[in-house]
């Protein structure tokens, strides 16, 4: 019975090593997002009912809103998940490198929808004064947006852990000396993405304040070298020396992961529509 | 809604999977598209329940589609559906309670 | 066929057999070690059956200071503020720490062998939830042990008594943080729960063929996945609350109080019911093995357990029948709240439709398992009077609740549990407890527990409020409180009896055979106790009461594991996952932050790195790690060959491919 | 079942329909007990093994269910049920409000919660430059009127039950609950607060007193005037008697505050208070006048006419013609009143008035209790 396992034929629609075919992996994960829903469901509650009955004097998030911002990021959370379906694929036909690819994009994605939400709240906490406790709308507004910020945040970690586990040897080569450089690998990673986060979004902020690029290097200088220094370690890092011991078995670890990052992303279309657009009527 | 499995792995890997890259295309684009309507949506000059409803079903289109073909419920078991369906329509259903008992007269904070 | 075997292993088959040298893969079969790295769920279960007894005494303990408190009027065993934790802690204690993590002994130890399964799903997040379990427990219970003291407002922690204003101080922290860890473990276990019972069963054994234990455990498992989060958020909130001074909950911010009753409540009350649906699932399982007939209407039962779990949702503000909600909310939860009856009613009615026409033995957990129905079914029906709004504005916080809810607790889900450990004892140990002293403890605990909580009733309709250190002598209540207090002594009497008669079985009670009570269910079908890999040959299920039909089909079933014995043998023997020690390291990461979260001081001279961040970063970095190796490690595991059925030498041998 | 506080000798129409939905509840339950208990025994008695041999011969018939009874009791259950549902409907819009007839008739009140204590304010009662009258833990109110009470709290959650007038109704912060019963006779009443609100939750008690329509009137006459003014300030203090009363001793944690007489003959107690004590002493009285001002009591109570008007504690502006003290835990009696002002901690754990004494660095020797306790029950 396990010769499938042998050759690349698995059925990514049953698993015969289970009760209803269905991967555990796989049942784990959607009974996880049905917990999910709960969870923001009650943030969802929490928001709304005290957008139903605002405090007096409390700000109108009309004003405070940038539809253009907001409708931007959300369009890149879309487009990530469309890559993240396109990892899958990939993975299930036994494609690493594509699926590298793939996941590769879907962290850019993702990183630029987490650097529109640093922007965003630094924005309102800045110019627009809102912050988490001088109002009850920030309270609940930050505390919604943040969780699902945060959400975003560990699937991204998570796709890099992915990412970096493709690399992973077969069990023989797996020393002391791997694990240390996996470890590198994945910090690289983080680090290319925070500080080219940073880096663009210090670029946006000499835009707006008028500054030149030549203000901006200077004052960026660190950020941009350590991020083409990370960028460079995650190169060395991505030669496969050994062969790795991912591939179409382990498509069942993405598609959990990918139904996470969709996840997000619906959790995200609600709150776009009850949060954001519901204000502007 | 969700097509037999089959049991033949052949035929998991046949046409059906070459397609997806172009469903997955299509479905992203219509999400773009039915989010630019949503925005577009809110300055119509319509009355306001006209609007609200008309941005939730836009939403819950949206949601069907990314749940159905991004998260390929719609090619797995429909126990996948279930599952998922029993925390959507619970935490629906609490929500919808919760603004419904807060937003009679007897809920109305009292300022002073 | 071949259920047993995970896809992922089939594939890394090769892999899976040499053992890596980077990870400790602890392979210790006995001492400290083997238990903080196990991932046998029967192991498992039985730390989490250990754990909630201790707390379960803990409990009591602090029940029978109340108790002597209220022994009469104006008492001074405590002060109103020792009082006030007593309570507190009390029912935390007993809910949290007693009746949910026995309830998940069972899970663990009982569920997987009833459906034919050798392990859950996932026996390494298996593990993480024991330990995240016990670190909630520790942090729980913390307050015993500094200035702060422990929690003290109350197991519902109502806003804003808990805000910084009204509690200053860490016990409330405590109390949050405890209940959070206390979340994610009971979350990561229902799901592996889920998982398991789903997908793990033995051939044959179709959902409509469970024992309805199991049924029990999965609506247990969803109840428990779906409402936790709710509580998550509203501890999060009251935490961002105190630590960063939103105002979710404070009033001077536009807060409003209530949303927290609400977002408890909505927890809360499927809550209640996540501690007795296994109670009622243990009863299904015993009053048909000692009337010797299976379950009367199964389905039914089945179905009326999973329309409990989902009415369950629909009712949390009947707990909220006095704070105003105005007459169409408090009108549709009346009548959500008695529709309940219906479903439950249902199970009355078929337990009684199992003993009908049976041949009854009267052994110790039958008597249990029928002091279970009648006694539940007097705090359903005190239940039921609570449901109607307008009695119950005069019930509610009244001695009445305290009446129902113990009726539904001790006399429903405790009875159960006792009624459970009676019946499997000789499973998990190879004991038998003695009849008379198990039936002894029964009678003295059944008329302890009566003598306690029936006068309550009465106190409550006499006005007596609950949550209160003191009363006077002048209002009717003297001798019913001094009776609950002598019934509560009778009771800890026979709580005494029932675990010292325990504690001498598993040493030197009588020894007996497998299955001792010729019962209906796969377990049973299993030497005692339980080999490691539970089934030497992976059960083919063609019935309902799968063990009653082995017994009738003998040849039918020796034939068939036979055949698949053979099977089995060429795949290369029994799989097993290897032991792991990072689960434990991610819970004690998170016992480490959770401390620093709650009971460290900020001190913010020193800048951003003070004590308060400094302890928890120190406990995320313990976690990530934990996490992080438990990710890479693998599931790793080797093979076992067992030479026959009842080979209790557990001859383990790697095997040789 | 006919303490004060029974919720089953009810003296007012909403609770007598609360307790009328709680009879059919409990009449229904225990029908169905009966039946399913009775049931019940006879299987477990009829059905038992007698004997080994019986438990271990050929076991019953494996039958599965029978999907008739099964719907049959299904049925009758939700009979049973809608039995219950249709006075619990009929309660709730009853007990809601006051009745659209009464409304005329109704007399209104604000009762604010506080840790541990009620306060009560009468809108309808303006005193000029002194706003609503408001007195504390004994709410007075016309007998026969339906009262209509507006919920309030400044702190947390407290509820507001009178067993024997009506259920309870919580006081909830930035909530405007409200509440309604009537006293059909006059009468003394019990209450308690009933949400756990902190250390003292326990002993935050209150008493309601239903007047028929003159004592009532006389009452509020009596109230709205300005504090009585025993000690004019020229009967100066140079003398005061070195009175001791013969209470003076130390109280033990918990002990009981109260004496029969308000378990005898409650309204006839209460009303022999609203009248000054015989054998007053001026002096003493004049003192302790003073003292109110020097100790600093004044930054918390107010006593109309007297010139002291502090707010975070209750107003003793007519504090000697209550019953009760202390949130209702003591009796209003010299002894009870002196145990309260010499240590209010002892009595009341983690009241605000004991940490008002800290904060204000309260001492008082005991003569200056002596005096306090005759000035403030002189406060008729
Ligand atoms: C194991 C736990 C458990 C269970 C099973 C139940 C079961 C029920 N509970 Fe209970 N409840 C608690 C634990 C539980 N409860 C706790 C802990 C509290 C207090 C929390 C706190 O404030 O601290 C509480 C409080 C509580 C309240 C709030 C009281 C208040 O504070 O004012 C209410 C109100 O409606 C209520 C109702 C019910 C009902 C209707 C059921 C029903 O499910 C009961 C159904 C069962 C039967 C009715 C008996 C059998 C049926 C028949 C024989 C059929 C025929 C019967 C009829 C047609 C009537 N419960
Ligand atoms: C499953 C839950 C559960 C269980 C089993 C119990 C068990 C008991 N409970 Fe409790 N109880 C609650 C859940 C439970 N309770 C809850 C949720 C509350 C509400 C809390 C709140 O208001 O916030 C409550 C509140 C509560 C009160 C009301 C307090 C108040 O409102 O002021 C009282 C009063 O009598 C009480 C009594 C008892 C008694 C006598 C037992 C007895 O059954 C206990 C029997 C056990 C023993 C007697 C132990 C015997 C052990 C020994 C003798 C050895 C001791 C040794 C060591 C510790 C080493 N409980
Ligand atoms: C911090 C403010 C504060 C100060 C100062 C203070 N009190 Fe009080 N007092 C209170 C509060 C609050 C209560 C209600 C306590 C309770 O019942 O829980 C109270 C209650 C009382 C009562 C009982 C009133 C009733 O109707 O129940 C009396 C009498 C009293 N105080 C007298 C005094 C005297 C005399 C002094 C000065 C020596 C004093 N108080 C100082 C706050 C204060
Ligand atoms: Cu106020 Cu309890
Ligand atoms: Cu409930």
């Amino acid at each position: 019975m396990s010769s499938h396992a042998a050759a690349g034929t698995i059925d990514h629609h049953h698993d015969p090593s289970t009760s209803t075919g269905i991967p555990n992996k796989k049942l784990i994960m959607w009974t996880f997002l049905a917990s999910d829903c709960m969870f923001f469901g009650a943030l969802i509650s929490t928001h709304l009912i005290y957008r139903l009955h605002p405090a007096p004097g409390s700000p109108s998030p009309k004003q405070i809103f940038s539809l253009e911002l907001t409708s931007f990021s959300t369009f890149i959370l879309l487009m990530s998940s469309l890559m993240m379906a396109l990892a899958v694929t990939a993975i299930q036909k036994g494609n690493v490198k594509s699926m590298r690819w793939s996941l590769l994009t879907t962290i850019f994605f993702g990183a630029i929808f987490l650097g529109c939400q640093v922007y965003e709240f630094e924005e309102f906490v800045k110019l627009k004064n809102v912050t988490l406790t001088n109002s009850m709308f920030g309270t609940t507004f930050y505390t919604l947006t943040g969780t699902h910020g945060i959400h975003v945040a560990v699937g991204v970690f998570w796709l890099i852990l992915m990412y970096v586990r493709s690399f992973q040897p077969h069990e023989a080569g797996r020393t002391f000396g791997w694990l240390f450089k996996n470890f590198l690998h994945i910090t690289a990673l983080v680090g290319a993405v925070l500080l080219s986060m940073f880096a663009v979004l210090g670029a946006v902020h000499t835009l707006h304040t008028g500054g030149t690029a030549g203000a901006y290097f200077a004052s960026y200088f660190s950020m941009i070298a350590g991020f083409v220094g990370c960028v460079a370690v995650c190169i060395g890092f991505a030669q496969p020396k050994a062969l790795s011991n991912f591939g179409e078995a382990n498509a069942i670890d993405v598609e959990s992961m990918g139904l996470y990052w969709h996840f997000v992303d619906i959790v995200w279309i609600v709150i776009f529509t009850a949060v954001y657009l519901i204000e502007y009527l | 809604m969700s097509a037999p499995v089959s049991t033949s792995p052949d035929h998991a890997h046949g046409h059906e999977e070459e397609s997806k890259f172009q469903i997955y295309v299509n479905v992203a684009m219509l999400l773009a598209v039915i989010t630019g309507v949503e925005i577009v949506g809110i300055y119509l000059p319509f009355a306001k329940w006209v609007i609200v409803t008309g941005l939730v079903i836009l939403s819950v289109v949206k949601f069907l589609y990314v749940i159905f073909y991004f998260m390929h419920l719609r090619w797995d078991k429909p126990f996948c559906t279930i599952l998922f369906f029993i925390g959507l329509v619970l935490s629906a259903g609490t929500v919808w309670a919760l603004l419904a008992i807060f937003s009679v007269k007897d809920s109305l904070p009292l300022q002073t | 066929m071949d259920a047993i075997l995970k896809s992922d292993l089939q594939v890394k088959d090769v892999a899976t057999e040499t053992k890596s040298s980077v990870f400790w893969r602890p392979t210790a079969q006995t001492g400290l070690i083997s238990w903080l790295t196990t991932v046998d769920h029967k192991k498992i279960g039985f730390l989490y059956g250990i754990f909630a007894l201790f707390f379960f005494l803990v409990g009591g303990f602090e029940a029978l200071l109340i108790r002597l408190q209220l022994m009469t009027p104006n008492g001074t065993v405590l002060t109103a503020q020792q009082y006030n934790t007593m309570f507190t802690m009390h029912g935390t204690t007993m809910i949290f720490l007693a009746i949910m993590p026995l309830s998940a002994a069972f899970f663990n130890f009982i569920m997987p062998l009833q459906i034919g399964a050798r392990d859950v799903a996932f026996p390494r997040l298996n593990a993480f939830s024991l330990w995240t379990f016990v670190a909630g427990a520790i942090i729980l219970n913390l307050g015993w042990f500094m200035s702060a003291g422990a929690p003290d407002a109350g197991w519902t922690g109502y806003a804003p008594l808990t805000s910084k204003a009204y509690t200053p101080d860490h016990s409330v922290d405590m109390w949050i943080m405890g209940l959070q860890l206390l979340g994610v473990a009971s979350i990561a276990a229902s799901l592996n729960f889920i998982v398991t019972i789903i997908n793990m069963r033995a051939p044959g054994m179709t959902m409509m063929r469970l024992p309805v234990f199991t049924w029990m455990t999965l609506i247990t498992a969803f109840l428990i996945v779906l409402s936790f989060p709710f509580i998550t958020v509203a501890l999060v909130e009251i935490m961002m609350d105190r630590l960063f001074g939103t105002s979710f909950f404070e009033v001077s911010g536009g807060g409003m109080p209530i949303l927290w009753q609400h977002l408890f409540w909505v927890f809360g009350h499927p809550e209640v019911y996540i501690l007795i649906l296994p109670a009622m699932g243990i009863i299904s399982e015993i009053l048909p093995t000692f009337s010797r007939k299976p379950l009367f209407g199964y389905p039914i039962v089945v179905f009326s357990g999973a329309s409990i779990g989902f009415l369950g949702f629909s009712v949390w503000s009947h707990h909220m029948f006095t704070t105003g909600m105005g007459t169409v909310a408090t009108a549709a939860f009346s009548l959500a709240t008695m529709a309940i009856a219906v479903p439950t009613g249902v199970k009355i009615f078929n337990w009684i439709g199992t003993l009908w026409g049976g041949h009854i033995s009267m052994r110790t957990p039958m008597m249990f398992a029928l002091g279970f129905v009648w006694m539940f079914m007097i705090g359903g029906f005190s239940g039921v009077m609570h449901s109607a709004a307008p009695a119950d504005a005069q019930q509610q916080d009244s001695y009445f609740v305290i009446a129902h809810f113990h009726y539904v607790l001790i006399g429903g889900s405790m009875f159960a549990l006792l009624a459970g450990i009676h019946f499997w004892f000789p499973l998990m140990f190879g004991r038998k407890i003695g009849e008379f002293w198990g039936k002894l403890s029964f009678w003295v605990i059944f008329a302890g527990f009566n003598i306690t909580f029936f006068p309550m009733h009465f106190l409550g309709l006499n006005g007596m409020p609950r949550r209160t250190f003191t009363y006077d002598g002048n209002l009717g209540w003297n001798s019913a409180n001094y009776i609950a207090t002598v019934g509560a002594l009778i009771l800890g009497v026979g709580i005494f009896i029932y675990f010292a008669v325990m504690v001498y079985t598993y040493f030197k009670g009588e020894k007996v055979g497998k299955d001792v009570w010729d019962a209906r269910t796969l377990e049973w079908s299993l030497p005692n106790p339980p080999p490691e890999y539970n089934y030497r040959v992976i059960p083919t299920v063609h019935a309902r009461d799968a063990f009653w039909y082995m017994k009738q089909n003998k040849e039918q079933i020796a034939k068939e594991d036979a055949t698949h014995a053979k099977e089995e043998a060429a795949h290369g023997g029994i799989h097993m996952p290897h032991q792991s020690i990072y689960p434990f390291v991610a819970s004690l990461g998170m016992l480490i932050a959770g401390i620093g979260i709650s009971v460290m001081d900020n001190d913010p001279t020193p800048g951003f790195w003070g004590k308060k961040i400094g302890v928890t970063m120190i406990g995320g970095v313990v976690m990530l790690a934990g996490i992080y190796f438990w990710a890479l490690e693998g599931n790793g595991g080797y093979h076992l060959h067992p030479e026959n059925d009842g080979d209790e030498s557990n001859g383990k041998k790697p095997a040789k491919h | 079942m006919d303490g004060h506080q029974s919720t089953i000798k009810v003296e007012g129409p909403v609770a007598r329909s609360q307790l009328e939905v709680f009879y059919v509840t409990c009449w229904v339950t225990l029908v169905i007990f009966i039946l399913v208990g009775a049931v019940l025994a006879y299987a477990s008695i009829k059905f038992k093994a007698r004997t080994t041999a019986e438990e271990k011969s050929i076991p019953p018939e494996q039958g599965h269910g029978n999907p008739l009874i099964e719907i049959g009791l299904i049925g009758a259950s939700i009979l049973a049920l809608v039995v219950i549902a249709i006075p619990t409907l009929k309660g709730i819009w009853y007990t809601y409000d006051v009745p659209e007839d009464r409304k005329a008739d109704t007399y209104e009140v604000t009762a604010t919660g506080y840790q541990w204590w009620f306060k009560f304010d009468y809108p309808s009662e303006q005193i000029a430059g002194a706003g609503a009258l408001a007195t504390a833990n004994e709410l007075v109110i016309p007998a026969g009127r339906p009262v209509r009470v507006n919920l309030r709290t400044i702190d947390v959650i407290h509820s507001f039950w009178i067993p024997k007038l009506a259920g309870k109704v919580d006081m909830m912060p930035n909530r405007a609950n409200h509440l309604w019963f009537q006293a059909d006779q006059p009468g003394y009443y019990w209450g308690q607060c009933a949400e756990f609100c902190g250390d003292s939750h326990a002993v935050m008690r209150f008493r309601v007193i239903a007047l028929g329509p003159k004592d009532f009137n006389d009452w509020l006459s009596q109230q709205t005037a300005p504090a009585r003014d025993v000690a004019p300030p020229r009967v100066a203090t140079q003398d005061a008697p070195k009175v001791q009363f013969a209470s003076l001793r130390t109280f033990k944690q918990n002990e009981t505050g109260h004496t029969a007489k308000y378990d005898i003959s409650p309204l006839d107690a209460w009303k022999a208070q609203q009248f000054p004590e015989k054998g007053e002493s001026v002096a003493l009285i004049a003192q302790g006048k003073a003292l109110f001002k020097e100790k600093a009591c004044l930054s918390c109570h107010e006593v109309r006419g007297h010139g002291y008007a502090g707010i975070s504690g209750p107003s003793l502006t007519h504090f000697g013609s209550r019953s009760t003290l202390a949130g209702a835990l003591l009796e209003n009696n010299t002894e009870q009143l002196h145990r309260w002002i010499h240590n209010p901690e002892s009595v009341k754990a983690g009241n605000k008035m004991a940490k008002g004494y800290i904060d204000n660095n309260i001492k008082l020797t005991t003569e200056d209790e002596v005096a306090l306790v005759a000035y403030l029950q002189s406060l008729k």
